[in-house]
């Protein structure tokens, strides 16, 4: 156990250090700090993404031959934090690199690999996973949007949901379903598409925390070429599933204010009898979100040495979000309660920037995104500790003979 | 003994609940959430005037309807469960409630007819900025009955017509009447989480301000207004915790995953139990704080029960109304976290009803502090 | 909404005030305060039973004929605050009371009744209840325990498991399986029989709180009547959910101590600074066990009223035990934790007599007994809130081929 | 960078698993339990000597193994899960880290030797009374040499040679070597939740008493012994925890209810997931601690992040054992509720874990006043 760089990586952290200080400078000299959700956000990403990739600091365990970075997996943590440092990153990229590019070098024939894999790689292109759909939500594979075999093309009808990105993605992996006489898993097949294709509708969802951060993308007609495919027709939830595994391993950062912010409001914030952060039982739960939060980042960083050293991490890392999105609802709203009635503010006059406030909206929607806690917790249940699944009344029989409702 | 509303009770709640189907549905509340320039819903408030339930309380000398506190608690939590976009709170259980406890019979005069008639909103105005306010912070100042400060949020000050206002008078705080449409105010309206109800700031120079209840004693006073509005906020926020247990059942008994329903997965149907426990829990609680708030009412000297009742009865329903208003969310899975649907309005609104009148922490704080005492004598 | 007496209510509680005052005082001369668990107590027990019930303030709703108190359910709750307070209070009768003889009333014959109900009640007769098994646990249909039909008698063979107070029973309530090729639920036959006959034999169980208050029982061609059948052939499920309603309206006391004893150790506790008494964390727990303590105390008052007005009372008082003995534990752990390395003594050295140690390795088993938190919730899902019940595997399946993993 | 144990760590690790898992089964533990006359197993205590254990973190030229804490945590996680009846922690963690920390060359030459052969038992006696100890409230005193007070209760006290005794000095707080078979010494073995280690009532009367370390600075002493034993404490923890899992989880996949095992019920397998994610939250701040340990060792000054890692990895490991312990007796249903089932080893060690070395409450103040001054850095 070393919580210390090797020699070796304190060379790696200096290096990358030197160069994040001169490249961020330089980049904010030529970019400024735009407004993020606009056209001059998303160029100062792209330029950021391809000035890392020419320095081979994006996806650094990726082999140089593909534009990545040959490093491993500890230097990766290390830039990643020497970045946050740095004060420039951005999220555009995380899905395609971190979940759909990985699918497509596992099922894609060489041309198409060399087509993507680089260009996504230095932020040229954008990538989105088109998996969820209002009729599945948790249930993933209960999936609608039909592809039709005709001749050497596809016709792809139907709709996803809560597609990340699909505005401003240039390309989606596409899971549809192309049997609904075979059980519901078997009847799957993975495409990727090309999201301009004017058969594809993007429509943004209006959430409850205000923003429109997802999609509702839309298939009219859809024609794709065979070669589109990713991996064998029927086999799309076996694809799906590797994509999956990604999205685990793919690192993700906290997700809004945590105990040192929340520390530092109750410092200024008048309490009854001196400072808030006098009040014990507020001490007592910053203590536990602390130790929360070093606990999934050590868990982190665990996964990390299990890849160094050749292994499969486990699923531990599927801990993660249990904790921080309810972490964060409960972090924020004592926050908020902790102002009194000034709490209810988020304008201009909002404390820390209405920062609290904000998250406290957003994590309701953390807590259901990319899995809920309860069937994350099934999925650690039964993957991890090897429970039983639940009793699956949909197995063996015919798509479109499962019970639904309608 | 009787623990549960009676008959009549039951029949008046009943029709609350009709009246509020008709007129109160989740359009009318989205008409004020989407329209940035509404804080309230006018024809609501009309239409509630017009029920009577402003002056349900309001003795009949006063233009009111006379009837008890246990009475408006029902009317109260049928509010709740409407998520109704109007400034019943403070204008029924804080200006109200307060003139008739503490105000001189000047003043009930003047005040209480206005409300029942609907004619009259009213409001409180203790803050100053995030965190708790002591007395030495304190800098709204009176000086010859002309107030000056800034009081940032008030709950619905942007459209009411009276505040009472806490401020200090030769060094000492006290409680002010003060007309929001005389000179010397200025209101600016303020974003909130909960955009179904107003907030404002007010800033005042020079307004004129008449003392309410006794001199010096300020913040006693507030702390017995709040005694009142806690136990009819707490049906409020019973009202709203039902709906939202009632909306995430029928939605996990309507949405299938896997080939069944939802709510046969016991994630789920527990996560409704726990709901369904915090909410009767908050009930039984209400129930007891309505009983000392009306018994209140009846007495000279008010009712011993009443600050740990209506402590106990703001903890159980601020725990309740938030864990089943985030839990729903959670029931109702992605739909849950749109707009389009529900459940963010009950989530709004179960964060504006803790915030509004004392946190549930500093509630605890004060009945702790109530047992500490209890138990000592 | 009133929470005081009306004023015949006001009666009635200073009669019963009145008379416990003389009562106890009599009682206490007679018997002093014997220890638990010894003959002197039960003695005494029984005495106090038999005082309560001359004068009509046992079974206070049960009509006076057999040996009631001819009351109402609003009485029989005053009666029980008061005797609380005049601190003469037994344990004996709760399951027999509360339980089987109900069940007895509503399933035997004239004959039956005549012979048992009015000795029960003034306690000069102990009942207990025989239906957990090993195999069966929260699954109480599951159990085993045969009872074959030979001429006019029954053989029973078997074993049950829990049974409070078995080895102080004069008489108990049986469920038996009598046809294991009907389903689960429909082989079931109830009986009352003698638990002192030779066939049966009681073995304390040891817990892990190092206490004996439960017991094996195991009957070995343990002959009984017919006319010792309470109900139907096959119908024994039907009549075991009467037995068990019942013990949803037997209204509970708490079971150790709770904030107010809390409270006082705290106030007297050294803290950092000053009592403990001063620790905010402390005491916003303690106001939420004031809190749940009071809204269990209401719900139950609430329960009151219902039956006062005839009505059905709703499944609402099984919120009681989920709360209640999680609380306890949590409560016990507090106090516990709150005296530091202190609190790990037990002795005569031990803090407030060892009342919260004692608690803390009691709670875990009130949190199972009666129906463990889980199975409660499951009752108040599917009964209350109309949810469907789990997927079952073992309905209209005969009984010896449900699978058992033996 | 590297967040996990060694390949040797792994393998001294099962090692001392395949060790504990013949001479420490539950009936070992259970001889200690039932036998009132027993406070450790004696040939257990002595198989540990010769194993090399107790001095793993001694230096060779006082007669250790001179191996890494980190070395010596993997063996406290085994300990831990094996609920191992000795006075393993008192001896190894307290007495011989706060010797080599804060003792003298001659008291390192005296003590250390001994506690690596298995001859020296120790044993920390701080406690006198319930509740907090306050410099002011301290009542033991030591005066020309002379010890005289009582402490109450002291962990292993019944069984040790030596105890380190804080008592004032010349109106100061210090810490104290004492030989407990010296004269001047009285000892009562007491009654507690975990039989399974001793616990004593120590009173002095004029008992030699040798400083340890500097002289007027006994509660800070307390505090850094505290913060090494803490790790390895936490380590205990984390074993027993994930032994809890795995009780819960076997007997979840082979108990039946409703014709299904109980491990296919989302109420249980959801349990046991909880006590999963407490468990590696656990063991990702008791590793980060082991490190801090490790390095503090090797520094002269010790390491800047040992007080927040301590406090950390205590925090989480008693919130987990305890968590794990408790859920676990749920699990089992009536069974875990019995003596002959092994659950309640767990739940007792679990709390005598927990309250050994300060309470989590403590600790969490601890962390906080860290984060306070690092924060505000």
């Amino acid at each position: 156990m070393d919580f210390n760089d090797s020699p070796s990586e304190a060379a790696y952290r200096d290096k990358a250090r030197a160069w994040l200080q001169e490249a961020a400078a330089a980049h904010k000299a030529q970019h400024g700090e735009p407004k993020p959700n606009t056209p001059e956000h998303m160029a100062a990403a792209k330029a950021w993404q391809a000035r890392k990739a020419d320095a081979g600091y994006a996806c650094i365990t990726w082999p140089a031959v593909v534009g990545g970075g040959g490093g491993t997996p500890i230097e990766s943590v290390i830039f990643g934090q020497e970045e946050g440092k740095a004060g420039v990153a951005y999220g555009y990229f995380t899905i395609g690199l971190g979940m759909c590019v990985p699918t497509v070098m596992a099922f894609a024939n060489t041309d198409t690999k060399k087509r993507f894999v680089s260009p996504a790689v230095k932020g040229e292109e954008i990538w989105c996973q088109l998996f969820s759909e209002p009729a599945g939500g948790s249930d993933v594979a209960a999936l609608r949007t039909r592809a039709v075999k005709d001749g050497d093309e596809w016709v792809i009808n139907g709709q996803k949901v809560w597609t990340t990105g699909a505005h401003y993605s240039d390309f989606g992996i596409l899971l549809t379903r192309t049997d609904v006489d075979a059980p519901k898993h078997k009847g799957l097949t993975m495409f990727w598409i090309d999201m301009r294709d004017a058969a594809v509708e993007c429509r943004p969802i209006h959430q409850m925390s205000g923003g429109r951060d997802f999609n509702e993308v839309y298939f009219s007609d859809l024609r794709v070429k065979d070669s589109q495919r990713l991996g064998e027709v029927g086999q799309g939830w076996q694809v799906a599933l590797v994509t999956l595994m990604n999205e685990r391993l793919a690192v993700g950062g906290s997700a809004g204010p945590n105990y040192r912010e929340v520390l530092e409001l109750a410092r200024a914030l008048p309490g009854e009898d001196g400072p808030a952060l006098k009040n014990d039982a507020f001490r007592e739960k910053l203590a536990d979100w602390f130790v929360a939060s070093q606990g999934l980042k050590f868990t982190r960083f665990r996964t990390m040495t299990a890849l160094s050293r050749g292994q499969t991490p486990g699923p531990e890392s599927s801990i993660g979000k249990i904790i921080s999105a309810n972490q964060l609802q409960d972090l924020a709203n004592t926050a908020v309660e902790m102002q009194g009635e000034y709490g209810i503010l988020t304008g201009a006059e909002a404390a820390a920037g209405a920062a609290f406030q904000q998250s406290l909206m957003w994590a309701p929607g953390l807590r259901i995104a990319g899995g809920t806690d309860e069937i994350l917790k099934n999925i650690i249940a039964e993957r991890v500790l090897g429970l039983p699944g639940d009793v699956r009344v949909d197995k063996d029989v015919a798509f479109k003979d499962i019970p639904t409702g309608r | 003994m009787d623990f549960d509303y009676s008959d009549d009770q039951k029949f008046l709640k009943d029709e609350a609940r009709k009246f509020l189907g008709g007129r109160c549905p989740p359009a009318v509340v989205r008409g004020v959430l989407d329209d940035p320039a509404k804080s309230y819903d006018e024809p609501l408030w009309k239409a509630v005037a017009e029920q009577g339930w402003l002056g349900a309380a309001i003795a009949e000398e006063h233009g009111g309807l006379g009837l008890g506190r246990v009475e408006l608690c029902a009317i109260a939590e049928e509010l709740g469960r409407a998520v109704a976009p109007i400034p019943f709170a403070s204008t029924v259980y804080i200006l109200a409630e307060a003139v008739m406890a503490h105000g001189s019979d000047a003043q009930k005069a003047a005040i209480l007819p206005a409300i029942a008639a609907g004619e009259r909103i009213g409001c409180l105005a203790v803050s100053e900025g995030p965190g708790a306010l002591t007395p030495s912070a304190l800098s709204a100042q009176v000086e010859g009955g002309k107030l000056t400060g800034v009081k940032i949020p008030v709950t619905d000050g942007d459209v009411a017509h009276t505040a009472i206002v806490l401020a200090s008078e030769n060094g000492k705080p006290g409680l002010f009447l003060v007309d929001l449409t005389g000179a010397g105010v200025t209101r600016e309206t303020l974003e909130s989480l909960d955009p179904t109800r107003g907030v404002a700031r007010l800033t005042f120079d020079g307004a004129a301000a008449e003392r309410l209840g006794p001199a010096g004693e300020g913040f006693d006073l507030v702390q017995a207004i709040l005694d009142r509005a806690a136990v009819l906020l707490a049906f409020e926020q019973l009202g709203g915790a039902d709906r939202c247990l009632e909306m995430a059942k029928e939605y996990a008994l309507g949405r299938y995953a896997f080939g069944r329903v939802i709510g046969g997965y016991q994630a789920i149907k527990h996560k409704l139990v726990d709901i369904y426990v915090k909410n009767e829990v908050a009930r039984s609680n209400a129930y007891y704080g309505a009983w000392a708030l009306n018994a209140s009412t009846l007495k000279e000297n008010g009712a011993p029960e009443l600050p740990t009742a209506a402590a106990a009865a703001r903890i159980a329903a601020s725990d309740a109304f938030w864990f089943a208003s985030k839990e729903s969310v959670q029931v109702h899975g992605g739909m849950g976290f749109t707009w389009e649907v529900d459940c963010h309005l009950y989530y709004r609104r179960s964060r504006q009803l803790s915030l509004v009148a004392g946190s549930p922490r500093l509630w605890k704080e004060r009945l702790v502090s109530e047992l500490e005492k209890k138990n000592a004598a």
